[in-house]
């Protein structure tokens, strides 16, 4: 096979940080070849350096065996070279189909805009990608997933020669994902080389013909997929192999009951959901998109109004009205967007961390102890491996992944009883996840009360102790964790939409 | 009572369409002129809405040159100036030089443009905050209006017809009954004309989209910066025409007016519910909020309140009605 | 019957000088038992504003108007309104150039400024450098008195040289800040005119600042701390006008014209030079305001 | 030539510490300066200097409260109105009702204080944009101040001392050679003290934070309205502070003065730095901003050039200063 991009020592310095040490990457016609690496090792650097956002400081770079020099999107595009961020670069005031024709509206004559042939455009796209989504919505209005879903039809659109996916499923479940990956297969067998990075490990070996691993901003090596085992590659991405831990069920009959929750109800969203949550216990949340996990997990935090229903913190009924009096009564929710709901971005690692935690390090004239502070969050910098020059960097300069981890320390500096995670690995290495969850589950022995939500039923199989699973804002079932649960018991509570059902609640 | 069923469709079909929340949010504005028919039986009188309209002109043309740029998440303070700069360059054109009335208008709204990209080109290409590049603008033009004026208002006696822009009635002359100044046309004719941009051409999407999202604009391989400067441009042509109108109305070019429009200018804009924060707004919304910052003024005058109180009134209307309109949209959802 | 209403449309509001205008117009207006409103932009160069403000009074169906024209040429349209309507216009504070005011009540500024040069002179011996600071720079009421000080000074005191002309709005920091930079820049300036209250006040808070007790300062109209300055020494004398007789006579013969008695065509409300030997003579004390 | 390894040593030092950034950041006003410097030798002397520094004060004040609130990501208009009204609020205390000069001082501060509660609840509790609440609350209290003082300034004469605040020497008392008015001393320990609060204080995180991600802080279980409203507080008791300057130096409270100031104040803080995106800012890059506002002006007034140059070069100064240290900052990094 020929190849159509190569790319040759490239070198990328940020201030602080060197990013990709002479790197290099290659790619065929009609192949998907996946891009790993640990969180910071250059990946989504590379990948903007060959879709024309950033330039390399030195190095080359080969379409279809011609050098070119690729010094702005638009060049990118002219080249046939598509891609889908990582962070979401969508304008949240326009509509699904505006965001995806940005720059190529469809025109009739005298250049007015042609709005019904840009829906019509969209709802096609929509169609071919198999995924319901109403062109005219303001993308505000969306959940990530969506907007996630957004993302990939914009780079499809472009009917690109060559696609780049940066964790285009980072916010997907599997149903949305398996979706993809159709659409995937088709382009590949239409020739279009794409470039694949994910940090389920999973997906590779489903959805890749060859790997490249990048670690340190160097290039690691090139395997084919089918016949390099998943240790291989992780001990590739690592230096080390990792070990693999089966989920120990503590017994916590006798534990107290943390968090109680009674008839919860906020519009179609939530929909009279119960449950009892114990101290020591993680309780995994399971479910579609749009399942209303998110929304019951802020109607528990108060960051949206609770229409009915009780909430008791260690059998004292609360009445929790706003993340203030949540914070208050020992809860704390890391939510799914780090971007708009997370983190303050132009600020440094360390208020980050800080931010839930500030009267802690405060005196009573109101000063902040600055020294105590940095300690702090260097010791969360070293346990949760956050590659960062200093704790006075920038949120937004870092990679995607070690801002969730930022986001994660934040939280477990307030150290809260109880604790709610939504997909609190979106976007994290599996080095990095293992990590998590050890720590996850020490914080629950420890007996830390912890909802974790997310969309990767294996995760959820792996963490829980037991599996609550949401269809459309109603509760449709809680079932034990550990192996003895399966992937289908779970997938059918949550297409489970009979509503006079109700007895299935444990 | 029940409503006939067509009646109720057609109702859905004015919520489904979102077209009941802008007809709502003229309740302040209708708020303030009931009240004001009903205190003074001057207030509904032709000679005074007229009067009223008129004094929007201005303002109203300066607000809609405002309204593009804050939905691109820009500022423009220079408005004010630019506009009595386009006056007097218009001036300049016509009295100074003895050209004829064409040549004048296009001089006014050349130089505004000329003036925006000049911004425009500042913000965009050399990423001076909008802010400072606009207030250094208003204070160069505020210079060289005087400069060039010499100091003096300039006067069209030369140009008889001058006066007729804005005063004149077009709308009059075949309407007898209805002498509709010919500055508020131009109102009403810009506000519809630049509506229509911001819905249906490129240019409008993009105002939409910088203000929403620059930096995801520019990863779309968009040329974001021509198109700012594009729109800062046309911003600027606007100003000229209100140049041109309060000219015509004064039958004179002012040149040391101008300084404090811009604000009022923005004011009408955030009450007409455009946000700073860029991407979404309305030209619509800016005219009512035009309306209501000039009826109130005239109310308040016509009720003969003391100019001390008009001031805090006023104040208090204004945070009034924005609240006003904030609960409406939140209840809207 | 109603009583007669009769609205002011001054050049201004908040400074002192037209509040002494409105306290005349008040005062008329109590004897006479008409109404009186009084209105007046922000700043003297928002010509249009005060057009709003002319037909928000014509809307209200006066028995007559009082109006201080910030551009004459710019209001004649509503003035001819007010002409058809039957509305008699009386020009205050300075002309209209129009036959539609049937009276005007003004004072001569040219006039005024030309004797406060003369003053000026006298009192630095006739020849030396003098700077100015001026409310405005286009307003008519800046512009005359600025150019009779200085007109006045080419002709009569060829010796005395203008070294310096600036501007402040009438606001008294910035008048402070300017008048220090033109005492800094010119440190052998004799004397130095203040040609509203604002500017008067921004030059003796200057010279006080700066510590340049042989400087001239020679103010316009009055006002408490005018007066002080004047008691003090730190101002040599100032012009005063006569706004309360202004704001008097205007209402005056607002009321007769609305009663359709004849009235003079033009009132000289005059002005007058005071300094501390002066300022508590009869016909000076009552033209003064706090 | 080579530097001694000391020398290196020092400088690599300093750059790492960052500290040669904020020297950089002087570049334009050490244009400034230098240039008057050649072009009058009247600029550089100390009683000019003094009289800079005296002309900073005030506007340096209002810019620092101005600089607390943009760094939360709002704006406030009224900061001139308000200074204006706490200077008539100690004209009532100290002159209608003949109290001694501290119960004047804590009026006013306090007037400041409560006025910007108001527009810090109106913002944070009833979310009404800050570029709407403050305008509302700079027309109330512009009316306000006319009504209470009677439309007449208020002379402080009952009150000997009150000038002092502004224009005696505290630090001249002790040093002779150095009679740095105390309105000039309590500007930099303002600075100093509001610099303290931004970088050592719970409150000064949260204005950055603020600014950065209001939602994020609210959702980490922050009583983020609470926190704004204080902000807004402790704007409002500085703007009470540049009241008592501004009326100490006048001897008067002056009712009608204090609109426009606004403008100039923001535009001090935007010169230094600030973003008014909110999240990032510095006293320090405000009182540079503000200095350079007043050399520029006193400069060009010494130089007597005509006023309406003036204009026109402070406009394009403003810009260039402000682009050179945008290529600094760029080149740093
Ligand atoms: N604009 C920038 N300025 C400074 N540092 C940057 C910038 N962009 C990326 N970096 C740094 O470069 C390194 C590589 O980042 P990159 O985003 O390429 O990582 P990645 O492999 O995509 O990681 P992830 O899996 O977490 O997305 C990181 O250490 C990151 O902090
Ligand atoms: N701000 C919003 N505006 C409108 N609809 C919303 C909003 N937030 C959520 N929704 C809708 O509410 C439903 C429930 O969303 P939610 O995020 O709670 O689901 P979830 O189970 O957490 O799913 P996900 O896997 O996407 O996190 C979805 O259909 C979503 O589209
Ligand atoms: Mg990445
Ligand atoms: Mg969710």
């Amino acid at each position: 096979m020929t190849n159509v991009i190569e790319m040759e020592a490239i070198e990328k310095r940020f201030p602080g940080v060197h990013a990709l040490r002479s790197a290099r990457f290659d790619l065929c016609a009609g192949e998907v070849h996946a891009l790993m690496g640990e969180n910071g090792a250059g990946k989504s650097t590379l990948m903007k350096i060959l879709s024309g956002i950033y330039a390399p400081d030195s190095g080359s770079i080969r379409v279809n065996g011609q050098e070119v020099r690729i010094d702005g999107p638009r060049a990118a595009q002219g080249l046939g070279i598509g891609i889908i961020h990582q962070e979401l670069a969508l304008m949240p005031d326009l509509t699904v189909a505006q965001n995806i024709f940005i720059g190529r509206e469809p025109r009739s004559r005298w250049g007015v805009l042609n709005e019904a042939q840009l829906n019509r455009d969209a709802e096609a796209i929509f169609a071919v990608m198999k995924v319901p989504m109403d062109p005219r919505a303001e993308v505000r209005s969306l959940t990530i997933a969506k907007q996630q879903m957004v993302e990939i039809a914009k780079a499809l659109s472009f009917r690109s020669r060559i696609l780049i996916m940066d964790e285009p499923t980072a916010a997907l479940n599997d149903a949305e994902t398996n979706e993809l990956f159709a659409i995937i297969r088709r382009l590949k067998s239409e020739g279009v080389a794409i470039v694949y990075i994910s940090h389920k490990m999973d997906e590779i070996r489903r959805i890749s013909d060859r790997v490249t691993v990048m670690r340190d901003g160097a290039y690691v090596g090139t395997v084919a997929a089918a016949d390099t085992p998943i240790e291989t590659i992780i001990a590739m991405m690592v230096g080390r192999a990792l070990d693999h831990a089966e989920v120990a069920i503590p017994d916590l009959s006798a534990a107290p009951v943390a968090l109680s929750v009674r008839g919860l109800t906020r519009g179609r969203m939530v929909r009279d959901v119960s449950f009892d949550l114990r101290a020591g216990e993680i309780l995994g949340f399971a479910g579609l998109m749009g399942a209303g996990r998110t929304e019951v997990a802020r109607v528990i935090f108060g960051a949206d109004p609770r229409e009915a229903g009780e909430i008791a913190v260690h059998g004292t009924p609360r009445d929790i009205r706003s993340p203030k009096d949540a914070v208050a009564a020992g809860i704390g929710y890391l939510s799914e967007d780090r971007k708009h709901f997370g983190l303050a971005l132009g600020l440094d690692v360390r208020s980050n961390i800080a931010l839930t935690s500030l009267p802690r390090f405060t005196d009573r004239i109101g000063r902040v102890d600055d020294a105590e502070l940095g300690r702090v969050a260097q010791d969360y910098i070293r346990t949760l491996a956050i590659r960062t020059p200093s704790d006075r960097q920038e949120v937004r300069l870092l990679s995607g992944g070690n801002q969730q981890k930022v986001v994660i320390a934040k939280w477990l500096l307030r150290d809260c009883d109880i604790l709610i995670f939504d997909e609190p690995t979106r976007g994290i290495d599996v080095g990095a996840k293992a990590e998590i969850y050890r720590l996850l589950q020490s914080l629950a022995a420890a007996g830390k009360a912890i909802i974790v939500i997310s969309s990767e039923l294996p995760e959820v199989l792996r963490l829980s102790h037991r599996i609550a699973v949401m269809c459309e804002g109603r509760l449709t079932g809680i079932l034990p964790g550990g192996p003895g649960t399966s992937q289908q018991e779970i997938m059918r509570l949550a297409t489970y939409r009979d509503a006079a059902q109700e007895g299935a609640i444990a | 009572m029940t409503a006939t069923p067509a009646a109720t469709g057609a109702l859905s079909r004015l919520k489904a369409s979102g077209a009941h929340q802008k007809i709502l949010a003229f309740a302040s504005l209708i708020v303030l002129l009931v009240f004001f028919s009903l205190a003074s039986p001057n207030f509904l009188q032709t000679s005074n809405i007229l009067a009223i309209l008129q004094a929007t002109s201005v303002n109203g043309v300066l607000a809609i040159a405002a309204t593009l740029v804050i939905i691109t998440g820009g500022i423009d303070l220079s408005v004010g100036t630019l506009m009595t700069f386009c006056a007097v360059i218009a001036g300049v054109v016509l009295t100074f030089w003895g050209m004829a009335l064409p040549f004048g208008i296009i001089a006014a709204i050349a130089a505004g443009t000329f003036c925006g990209f000049i911004s425009g080109s500042l913000i965009a290409r050399m990423k001076i905050p909008p802010f400072i590049a606009t207030l250094g603008m208003m204070l160069i033009l505020k210079g060289l209006s005087l400069v060039i004026s010499g100091t003096k208002p300039i006067y069209f006696n030369d140009t008889p017809s001058f006066p007729l822009i804005s005063t004149g009635s077009l709308i009059g002359s075949f309407i007898p009954a209805l002498p509709v100044p010919n500055g508020v046309l131009i109102l009403f004719v810009l506000a519809l004309v630049i509506s229509w941009v911001l819905s249906r051409t490129t240019l409008g999407r993009y105002c939409f989209a910088l203000g929403s999202n620059e930096e995801a604009v520019r990863l779309s391989g968009v040329n974001a910066d021509a198109w700012k400067v594009a729109i800062y441009a046309l911003a600027g042509g606007i100003c000229g025409i209100a140049g041109l109108l309060i000219a015509s109305r004064l039958n004179s070019a002012q040149p040391a007016l101008g300084l404090g429009y811009e604000l009022d200018a923005i004011a009408a804009v955030v009450i007409g519910g455009t946000s700073l924060a860029g991407g979404r707004g309305s030209i619509l919304g800016t005219i009512i909020g035009a309306l209501i910052m000039s009826v109130l003024l005239n109310g308040l005058r016509i009720l003969s309140v003391a100019q001390e109180w008009q001031t805090v009134v006023t104040g208090l209307i204004i945070i009034a009605a924005v609240y006003a309109d904030m609960l409406r949209r939140r209840r809207a959802g | 019957q109603d009583k007669l209403y009769i609205p002011l449309i001054s050049k201004g509001f908040q400074h002192q000088f037209w509040q002494a205008v409105k306290a005349g117009a008040d005062k008329a207006a109590a004897e006479l038992g008409v109404e009186v409103t009084f209105e007046g932009p922000d700043t003297e160069a928002q010509v249009d504003r005060q057009i709003d403000m002319l037909a928000a009074a014509l809307a209200k169906k006066p028995a007559a108007i009082g109006f201080a024209a910030l551009d004459s040429q710019a209001a004649i349209p509503l003035l001819k309104q007010a002409q058809e309507a039957g509305i008699p216009v009386i020009a205050f504070d300075s002309g209209v150039d129009s036959d539609i005011p049937v009276a005007t009540a003004a004072t001569d500024n040219l006039a005024a400024a030309a004797l406060a040069a003369d003053k000026m002179a006298e009192m630095i011996g006739g020849s030396g450098k003098v700077a100015l600071v001026v409310h405005d720079q286009t307003s008519r009421t800046g512009i005359d008195r600025r150019d009779g000080f200085v007109n006045r000074m080419k002709e009569a005191h060829p010796e005395v040289e203008i070294v310096d002309i600036q501007y402040g709005a009438g606001d008294q920091l910035q008048s402070t800040e300017i008048a220090k930079a033109i005492l800094t820049a010119h440190s052998d300036l004799k004397g130095m005119f203040g040609a509203n209250e604002g500017s008067a006040i921004g030059v003796v808070n200057a010279k006080k600042e700066l510590g340049k007790t042989d400087l001239v300062v020679i103010g316009y109209d009055s006002g408490a701390a005018q007066k002080a300055a004047i008691m003090d020494g730190t101002m040599a004398g100032a012009i005063t006008q006569n706004p309360v007789g202004i704001g008097y006579e205007t209402v005056k013969a607002a009321v007769a014209a609305a009663k359709g008695e004849a009235v003079s065509k033009s009132i000289d409300t005059g002005f007058f030079y005071y300094d501390k030997s002066t300022i508590d003579a009869p016909e000076i004390a009552a033209v003064l305001y706090d």
